[in-house]
C-alpha cells in the first residue's frame, strides 16, 4: 500500500484541531478518536517501511517548493514513533482520568506526534525547524500539564533551554541560506560539497550540533532532561524519553551531519566524545538517584549515548576512509546505533509506563517509600523486569542484541576501548535497575502492611499498553533475522552509510 | 474592572469599527498589498483588546465568550487544513493551488485572483485573531486561587 | 545605508538597557523600543509585510509582557549571580562571538543578496514566476501561501499549540477531584 | 559590519539568558535573540537600492511577463517569508512562556529562579 506522505502529518493535525471541541461530556469519544488515530498511524508507518520516495508539496518542484522524503531511516523513525505513541495513548486513556482538560491533553499529544512525523519526513531545513518547534512547544506544555510547582519549574527550565536550542538551529539555517541560497537539504548538500568547506559552513554545523544536542540532551547540554522527563505525566514521560529526544535530536543530527554536510573525521570525533560522555555521566548520575522516574531519566541520557555512539563510530570509520572490510564494520556500527534507538524507544517507554502505574498505586515516586510491591502488582513487576533486563542487556531481551552488535562492530574495527566502555556502562545500568527492583518490588513495605493492601494493579487499557510493549521488548530481537533485517534496519543504515548519495538521488544529478 | 469613562467608551466603540474594517482589509488584500492573514488577524484581536481596556473584561466576555473563541480558533485551523486537503483532492497534491490552476484564475491585481491564497489568508486571519484574543483573555482572567496547596493567595 | 547602522545601534542600546535595568516595567518598555526599532529596520530593508506584522505582534507581545509584570509586588530585582559563574559565561559568550565574527565574512557584502550570487536560486524564480504561476502580486504572499504553504501550516499549528498550552497551563484545577480515591 | 552588529545582538540576548536570574529577564533575553535572528535573515536578503517584492500594474509588460527592472531590483522574498513564520512562532512561544511565568509566580511568589529550586540533582 502506498500511503501519501502528507497523511502522516495531516491525520494527527486534523485530529488535534478537532479534539479540543469535545468538551467534558465528549471525553470518551475523544479518547476513542485519539486511539483510532494512533493505531491508524501505526498501520500507515508499518506499511511504509523499506520504501523510498519523495513527495513535492503543492506540486512545486524542488527547490521551489518543500518536499517530504521517505527513506529507510525516516521509515524506521516513523514506525518507532507510531509504536510508542500507540502504547502511550492507550495508557493515558485511563491514566489521565486524574487530570482535567483531557481533550486538550489529547490535542497536545497529537500535535507532538505530528511535529515529530514532520521532522522525520521533512526534506527542507526551515520546514524541519518549524516542525521541531511544534513538537517542542507541545512538549513544554505537556511537561507543565499538572501545573504543580515542580512541574512548572521543570517546564520553564525545559522551555528556556529548548528555545535556545531552536534559536541556534534557526541561526544555523539562516547562515546556510546566506551561504548557499537554498533551503532544500539536497540542494544545500550539493552546494556545500561542490565548494570548499568554508568557515561559515563549519560554524553553521557547530550551531546545528549544539542546537540538536540541546534537544537530544547529550551531556554538556543535558540539564533540562532530568527535571522535565520525571515531571510530566507518565505517558508523556514515555513519549519524551522514548521518541522525542530521538526524533528531534538524534535523527535530525544524523540526517544533517551525514546527508547534508557529509561526515568528516573531526565531526565524527565530536559525536563519539559527546556520546561517551553522555553514557558514562548519565549512568553514574542515575545510580545515585532515589526518585524512580528521575533515575530512569538519567538512564535515558546514558542510553541515548549508545545510539549516538553507534552512529558516530560508524561515521568515524567511514570518514577515516577504510577498505571494504572496514566499511562493513561501519555499517554494522550504524545499524547497531539505529537498532538501539528503536529498542530504547520500546523499553524506556515501557519502564516509564510501569513507573506511572507504580506512582498511581502508591502515590509517591520515592523509592525509599515503596517496597514489597511484588505481590500486589505482579503484572507491573513482570513488565518492569522485562524492561530492566532489556535495558541492562541480558539475553535474550532486545537490549542485549543491539549492544552486542555495537560491541562486535567496535571490536571488529579495532576500537577496543569503545567496546570496553559499552560493556562497563551496561554493568552500571544493570546495577541501577537491580536497585529499582530491590527497593520497589522486594524488601519491606515502607508504609506498613495496611498501606500495601490498598495498592491495586492497574487494569483495562493501562494493562493492555504495558503488555503490548513488554511483548515487543521480547520480540525486538527478531529484527536481526536476515529477512526482517533487510526490510527494517538495513535500509535505515544504508541511508547513513551512503551519505551524500541522498542529495544525488533527490536532485537527480 | 468596570471600564473607563463615558468618553473613552464612546470613542473606542467608534474606533473599534475602524480597526475591524482595517483588519478585514488587511486580510482580504493580503495577496496584493503588504499584510496578510497574520497581520490582519492580530489587528482584529487588538480591536477586542481595546474594548477590553475600555469596557472591562466582563463586557467582552459577554460578547465573545471564551468557549466560542476557542471554537473559532479550532475552526480557523481546521479550515486551513481543509484548503490543503482540497488541494490534495482536486489539485493532485497537498496544498496545490487548485483554484488558480484549474478553476478560477481570476484577473491580475483583482480581489478575486490567486486562487486559494485569499482563502488561506481568511482562514489564517480567523485563526490568529481568535487565538490571540483567547490568550489575552485567558491571561487577564487568570487569578491566583487561594485554596490550592502551594498557592499564595491574592 | 547609514540608516541601518543608526537603527542597529539604537536597537543594541535599547536591548542593553532592557537587559541591565533593575525595574522590570522599564525593561519591558525598552523591549518595546527594540521591537519598534526592528519594525523600522524591516521597513527600510524593503520588507513591508514583515514591518506590519512585527509592529502589530509587538503591540500584543507588549500587552502580554506587561500583564506578567504589572501588579506583581516584586518588580525590582536585586543582585546578580555569583561572580565566578558570571565571568565564565561571559568568557564563553565572547569566544562564541569572536568565532562568529570570523565566519560572517563569508556572507558577502551587505546589500548583495545571495540570490544574485548563486546561479539557480529559488528566490529568483519566485520573483520571476510568482505573479504568473500563482496569480498573487505580492510575492511574499505567494511564497508563504503557495510555494511554501506547508511551512505556513506549521506556523499556524505552532500558534495553535502554544495557545492550547497557555490555556492548559493557566486552567484553574489541574487534578480531577476524585470522589472514590 | 552590519552582520556583526546583528550577531552582537544575538550574543547579548544569549548573555542575558545565561546570566540573569529573573524569569521575565530570561524571557526578554530570548526575545532579543529572536529579534537578532529575524533582522539577520532580512538583512541577508536585502539588495542595496532595491524595492519591495510586490508587483504593481505598471511592472507587467504587454506580453504578460514582468519587466526586467522589477526582476533585477527586488529584494529577496524568501527570507521575508521565513521571518514572517519566525515572528509568529516567537509570539506563540512568548505567550506560553509568560503563562508559565505567571503560574510559577502564583506558586512560588517570586520571579527569582535561585529561589525556585525544588528540583535538585
Amino acid at each position: 500500500m502506498i500511503v501519501p506522505l502528507p497523511a502522516f502529518i495531516a491525520v494527527p493535525l486534523t485530529a488535534a484541531f478537532v479534539l479540543p471541541v469535545f468538551g467534558r461530556r465528549g471525553r470518551s469519544a475523544a479518547t476513542l478518536l485519539a486511539n483510532i488515530v494512533t493505531i491508524s498511524l501505526l498501520f500507515m508507518a508499518v506499511s511504509s517501511l523499506n520504501q523510498s520516495r519523495s513527495y513535492e508539496v503543492g506540486r512545486w518542484p524542488i527547490p521551489l517548493g518543500i518536499n517530504l522524503v521517505l527513506d529507510g531511516l525516516s521509515g524506521l523513525c516513523l514506525a518507532t514513533i507510531a509504536i510508542v505513541a500507540c502504547g502511550a495513548m492507550l495508557f493515558s486513556a485511563s491514566y489521565m482520568e486524574r487530570y482535567t482538560a483531557k481533550c486538550k491533553f489529547y490535542s497536545l499529544f497529537m500535535l507532538m506526534v505530528a511535529g515529530m512525523n514532520g521532522v522525520v519526513l521533512s526534506g527542507d531545513l526551515f520546514n524541519l525547524f518549524v516542525f521541531l518547534e511544534i513538537a517542542s512547544i507541545a512538549s513544554y506544555a505537556l511537561v507543565g500539564f499538572g501545573t504543580g510547582p515542580e512541574e512548572l519549574e521543570a517546564s520553564f527550565k525545559y522551555m528556556v533551554l529548548g528555545s535556545i536550542g531552536s534559536l541556534f538551529v534557526l541561526f544555523g539555517v539562516a547562515l546556510i541560506y546566506g551561504n548557499t541560497g537554498s533551503l532544500n537539504m539536497a540542494y544545500v548538500s550539493r552546494a556545500i560539497n561542490e565548494s570548499s568547506f568554508t568557515p561559515a559552513v563549519g560554524f553553521a554545523l557547530s550551531l546545528f550540533i549544539a542546537g540538536f544536542g540541546l534537544k537530544a540532551a547529550l551531556v554538556p547540554f543535558h540539564a533540562w532532561l532530568p527535571d522535565a522527563h520525571p515531571s510530566a505525566p507518565a505517558p508523556i514521560s514515555a513519549m519524551l524519553s522514548g521518541v522525542l529526544i530521538k526524533a528531534l535530536g538524534v535523527y535530525a543530527l544524523a540526517r544533517i551531519v551525514f546527508n547534508v554536510f557529509g561526515i568528516s573525521v573531526p565531526v565524527a570525533w565530536v559525536l563519539v566524545a559527546l556520546a561517551v560522555l553522555s553514557m558514562v555521566a548519565g549512568a553514574f548520575l542515575a545510580i545515585g538517584q532515589w526518585d524512580l522516574k528521575r533515575l530512569m531519566a538519567y538512564s535515558s541520557i546514558s542510553q541515548l549515548g549508545y545510539c549516538v555512539l553507534g552512529i558516530g563510530l560508524g561515521g568515524l570509520i567511514i570518514a577515516s576512509g577504510g577498505s571494504g572490510r572496514q566499511m562493513t564494520w561501519a555499517s554494522l556500527a550504524i545499524l547497531g546505533g539505529l537498532f538501539h534507538l528503536a529498542n530504547h524507544a520500546v523499553y524506556k517507554s515501557l519502564l516509564f509506563l510501569t513507573s506511572g502505574s507504580i506512582e498511581m498505586a502508591t502515590g509517591t515516586r520515592q523509592m525509599s517509600r515503596m517496597g514489597a510491591l511484588a505481590e500486589r502488582m505482579p503484572l507491573t513487576r513482570a513488565a518492569c523486569s522485562i524492561g530492566s533486563a532489556s535495558i541492562a542487556g541480558i539475553p535474550p531481551f532486545s537490549g542485549f542484541w543491539s549492544k552486542l552488535v555495537l560491541v562486535i562492530a567496535a571490536v571488529g574495527a579495532g576500537y577496543y576501548w569503545v567496546a570496553a566502555i559499552i560493556v562497563f556502562v551496561s554493568l552500571c545500568t544493570l546495577i541501577m535497575y537491580l536497585k529499582v527492583h530491590r527497593y520497589v518490588f522486594l524488601g519491606e513495605p515502607a508504609g506498613g502492611q495496611e498501606k500495601l493492601d490498598r495498592v491495586v494493579e492497574p487494569r483495562g487499557s493501562m494493562a493492555v499498553a504495558v503488555l503490548m510493549l513488554a511483548c515487543l521488548c521480547v520480540l525486538m530481537g527478531l529484527l536481526l533475522l536476515p529477512a526482517v533485517r533487510a526490510v527494517v534496519l538495513d535500509p535505515a543504515a544504508e541511508v547513513l552509510t551512503s551519505g551524500l548519495d541522498y542529495s544525488r538521488r533527490l536532485t537527480g544529478l | 474592572m468596570n471600564g473607563m469613562t463615558v468618553i473613552v467608551k464612546t470613542i473606542s466603540s467608534w474606533v473599534k469599527v475602524l480597526i475591524i474594517v482595517f483588519g478585514v482589509y488587511i486580510v482580504l488584500f493580503g495577496h496584493l498589498t503588504p499584510g496578510g492573514g497574520f497581520a490582519g488577524g492580530v489587528i482584529l484581536a487588538s480591536s477586542y483588546v481595546l474594548l477590553m481596556l475600555a469596557f472591562g473584561r466582563r463586557f467582552v466576555e459577554d460578547n465573545l465568550p471564551l468557549s466560542l473563541a476557542s471554537k473559532l480558533d479550532c475552526l480557523g485551523a481546521f479550515l486551513f487544513m481543509i484548503i490543503a486537503l482540497l488541494g490534495f483532492a482536486y489539485g493532485g497534491a497537498f496544498f496545490a493551488n487548485f483554484l488558480y490552476r484549474h478553476y478560477l484564475p481570476g484577473d491580475r491585481f483583482a480581489l478575486i485572483s490567486a486562487g486559494t491564497i485569499p482563502l488561506s489568508n481568511m482562514a489564517i486571519g480567523l485563526k490568529v485573531g481568535a487565538s490571540l484574543f483567547l490568550v489575552i483573555l485567558t491571561l487577564s482572567v487568570f487569578r491566583p486561587s487561594s485554596d490550592e496547596p502551594g498557592g499564595r493567595g491574592v | 545605508m547609514s540608516v541601518f547602522y543608526v537603527l542597529l545601534l539604537l536597537i543594541l542600546i535599547a536591548s542593553l538597557i532592557a537587559i541591565e535595568t533593575r525595574d522590570l516595567l522599564s525593561s519591558v518598555i525598552c523591549i518595546g523600543a527594540v521591537g519598534f526599532g526592528a519594525s523600522l529596520m524591516f521597513l527600510f530593508l524593503r520588507a513591508p509585510d514583515i514591518a506590519i506584522t512585527q509592529i502589530v505582534v509587538e503591540v500584543l507581545g507588549l500587552i502580554i509582557l506587561i500583564r506578567a509584570t504589572i501588579s506583581r509586588d516584586l518588580t525590582f530585582i536585586s543582585g546578580d549571580r555569583e561572580f565566578f559563574g558570571l565571568v565564565v559565561s561571559v568568557v564563553i559568550i565572547l569566544v562564541v562571538f569572536l568565532a562568529g565574527m570570523e565566519v560572517l565574512a563569508g556572507l558577502g557584502r551587505f546589500g548583495m543578496p545571495v540570490m544574485a550570487r548563486v546561479p539557480d536560486a529559488a528566490s529568483a524564480a519566485y520573483i520571476e514566476g510568482g505573479l504568473e504561476k500563482t496569480g498573487a502580486a505580492n510575492v511574499v504572499a505567494a511564497v508563504i501561501l503557495d510555494y511554501r504553504a506547508y511551512d505556513t501550516l506549521g506556523e499556524a499549528t505552532v500558534l495553535f499549540t502554544s495557545i492550547i498550552g497557555a490555556t492548559v497551563i493557566l486552567r484553574k484545577e489541574a487534578k480531577e477531584a476524585l470522589s472514590e480515591a | 559590519m552590519a552582520y556583526a552588529l546583528c550577531f552582537l545582538l544575538f550574543v547579548i540576548g544569549l548573555y542575558c539568558v545565561v546570566v540573569k536570574k529573573n524569569m521575565v529577564k530570561i524571557v526578554i533575553g530570548i526575545m532579543v535573540m529572536e529579534y537578532a535572528v529575524n533582522i539577520f535573515l532580512i538583512m541577508i536578503g536585502y539588495r542595496a537600492g532595491g524595492r519591495a517584492p510586490i508587483a504593481a500594474a505598471d511592472d507587467v509588460l504587454a506580453g504578460g511577463g514582468l519587466s526586467d527592472l522589477f526582476v533585477r531590483s527586488c529584494v529577496d522574498p524568501l527570507p521575508q517569508a521565513l521571518v514572517l513564520t519566525a515572528i509568529v512562532i516567537s509570539l506563540g512561544s512568548l505567550a506560553l512562556m509568560i503563562s508559565i511565568c505567571i503560574r510559577t509566580y502564583e506558586r512560588y511568589g517570586t520571579f527569582d529562579i535561585t529561589e525556585i529550586r525544588r528540583l535538585k540533582g
